[in-house]
């Protein structure tokens, strides 16, 4: 979606802005938040690409004014809701209506979160349609200004680039954010000269390397 | 109309009734929260990818074998898991200063640099990071030469980057553990080179 | 600017929606605010363009959750701040700290204003460059990412369209919007093609058509 | 950090006391205020641009003058001055639908249609007005067919304009005025279609 998170190359928003000792967390909900995400998504009720899309989808005016953890929060409180997991108005009333869906397991504990934190997602998949770009190709980034998930900024799309590196077969956002599988494609790694990008605003040297997928990408004209 | 989700009671409460809800259903241990808590918190963080770039400085066959296959190269000094699972470094030069942004969400290499500050997570580094590179590190006190390229990483995929900071003069004779103390978070994202020794802010 | 205003393609916005009756104000301050707006640029102490630009030169959550009307207030509050002709203590205080400025003129009695207002302001001028482009020509958008003003917006930038026609010299916003000249361009129609702006999302048949000046674009290559 | 204008009053007493400070100042007439507020919202209106419809589908002449150089034509009927001193007609026919926005502000051709409805200028009619026009023009209740072309017009510039709607069947009897009177402001707009007499919401 071309949506207020898609902020690369947006003016306006101000300075960027240090910040004394630079805690991870400033408030005890922002730790509580993090963790209940975190947690919650061990269930596998729902993917990463999923939870990213339930956090952008939404008003500009919502997202950019919501700090990060607010959105982790929505985005979670979304996928609960979404889901059937847990209801807005059991939020409300703060205690659970009735017990967890059918098929769900009950919470991990610690020692099996800790085991599934260090093993990590893997994203890579073998199964992808071969590669259709080498690295030293040049490449169109294809218009797409479909209302859903995608992880290719607006500001490269119909813009020439030169494929740097080949990632190898990965999950497909798009389709998995969506729950229509991980479709799993070639993903590189395409430079783009900044004045592609933004014109002689930019330096002639400098460059912009953007992750995309295969079918992101023609061959440029 | 802006905040889609309607009538919201204030966030600490919408939480905590939220927890409590989860652990009523029994899908939430409040101990496994405070663990995840206490390891991103207390347990992972930049001094994890302090080592990982001594290590580079002082041994030529890590440092090759870390820019060939980071993820492996990483994980030999036991960093590895969520949000570190396709790592990449790519490494400044006198002539290249690469610098890391997530100009869709606030994608960041968590086993190495723990969780983000603020600043990256925020609009305005989101948006400048990638139109005005030079411009953000002036911001931060670092005015490049002109002729020096600028690569900046846009983290869109499932690939998390490191920058490997150029090691600083003046630091022949340091351990590896007196040359990981020097080594910051900000140079490892790219937005400040590494000082020379009693130059640390 | 790549700002909050620059809305052409963005998702999340929500619906479109109607609204019974239609009156053009719906408070007394909107009427009094617009009415504030014309007869202060009366005056001519700043342009078309220069006001444009101090409603949309702000962040996009103050544009976004800004009503039209409240986005004129704040441009002019900021145009009479810029120029020193109010400063926002007097507007605190609710009574002016000083005369007006020295060679701005006394209020524009009903007689003039309506004079004025069904005269208008001829945008168009002699003396632009030669046109660089014919209808038919095939034009590429020029990506120029500066912050000032522009009206190129930004679905448009990087992508190939056809001159409709030419309308002929008209003042450049770009420059005129910063007290730097009018400095005359032609100003053409750009037809586009609807999937060349949007890809397949778009339908076949569909076009939009922008109006862009001479030296936002370039022959395509 | 979002309102960049800082902390202000409410909005009512901050036009209030900006308008009693610019009174105070000499630059501007209570009466002149009042003279502009009821020449927008009492004189000028949608009523102009259906003259101009009506005259056009009436009097061929006329209709080839309105395509060629509408500013003139539309100043035949005395329709001129600010926000409409250079104007474009496009008409719409059985295989072409015109349909105007503005996307970075709100432009809109006061002469001929007034002050623009709320809609017009929101932020859900300006994102998507040129996205998705067919998706537009459905919530309006106008369908149609995939055959015909959509243009949508995106007054970036100085240019404004109106669309010519197609004369509905079942007028021939009509007199230019009876006709006017079928015309409505979201037809000259391109959200509608002109219904025929009878059929109006």
């Amino acid at each position: 979606m071309n949506g207020g998170h898609d902020l690369g190359g947006m003016h306006g928003l101000g300075p960027v802005e240090a910040e004394p000792g630079e805690p991870p967390f400033h408030e005890e909900w922002e730790r509580r938040a993090f963790a209940l995400t975190l947690a919650m998504g061990f269930h596998g009720a729902w993917n990463i690409d999923a939870s990213r899309h339930a956090r952008e989808n939404r008003h500009p005016v919502d997202y950019l004014s919501s700090s990060y953890y607010e959105l982790w929060l929505k985005g979670l409180e979304r996928l609960l809701a979404e889901r059937g997991i847990v209801d807005p108005a059991e939020i409300g009333h703060g205690h659970a209506a009735g017990p967890r869906p059918e098929g769900m397991r009950p919470a991990h504990d610690p020692e099996t979160a800790a085991a599934i934190l260090a093993r990590g997602g893997d994203a890579r998949r073998d199964g992808a349609a071969p590669p259709r770009f080498r690295p030293g190709d040049r490449v169109l980034v294809r218009e797409r200004a479909v209302p859903g998930h995608t992880r290719a900024p607006r500001y490269c799309r119909g813009r020439v680039g030169t494929v740097d590196r080949d990632h190898g077969g990965f999950v497909l956002p798009d389709t998995n954010a969506h729950g229509l599988g991980e479709a799993p494609q070639h993903c590189y790694s395409v430079r783009f000269a900044a004045r592609t990008l933004w014109g002689e605003a930019a330096s002639p040297h400098d460059a912009v390397y953007v992750d995309l997928w295969d079918g992101y990408l023609e061959p440029a004209p | 109309m802006a905040n889609q989700d309607g009538d919201a009671p204030p966030i600490a409460a919408r939480v905590k009734a939220l927890e409590q809800v989860l652990v009523e259903k029994g899908l939430v241990d409040p101990a496994t929260l405070d663990l995840l808590i206490d390891t991103y918190e207390t347990k992972v963080g930049p001094r994890n990818g302090a080592r990982v770039v001594a290590r580079a400085w002082t041994d030529p066959d890590y440092r090759r074998r870390l820019l060939d296959d980071a993820t492996s190269a990483i994980a030999e000094l036991g960093y590895t898991g969520r949000q570190g699972e396709h790592m990449l470094v790519v490494e400044n030069t006198p002539a290249v200063h690469n610098m890391v942004v997530c100009t869709l969400c606030s994608c960041y290499p968590w086993p190495v640099l723990g969780l983000p500050p603020v600043w990256y997570k925020s609009a305005p580094y989101r948006s400048r990071a990638v139109l005005d590179p030079r411009g953000v590190l002036r911001e931060f006190g670092l005015e490049l030469p002109e002729e020096v390229e600028v690569r900046v990483w846009d983290s869109t995929a499932e690939l998390r980057y490191l920058v490997l900071p150029e090691r600083p003069a003046g630091t022949d004779g340091l351990s590896e553990e007196e040359l990981a103390a020097l080594v910051t978070r900000d140079a490892m994202i790219g937005v400040a080179r590494v000082g020379p020794p009693g130059a640390r802010p």
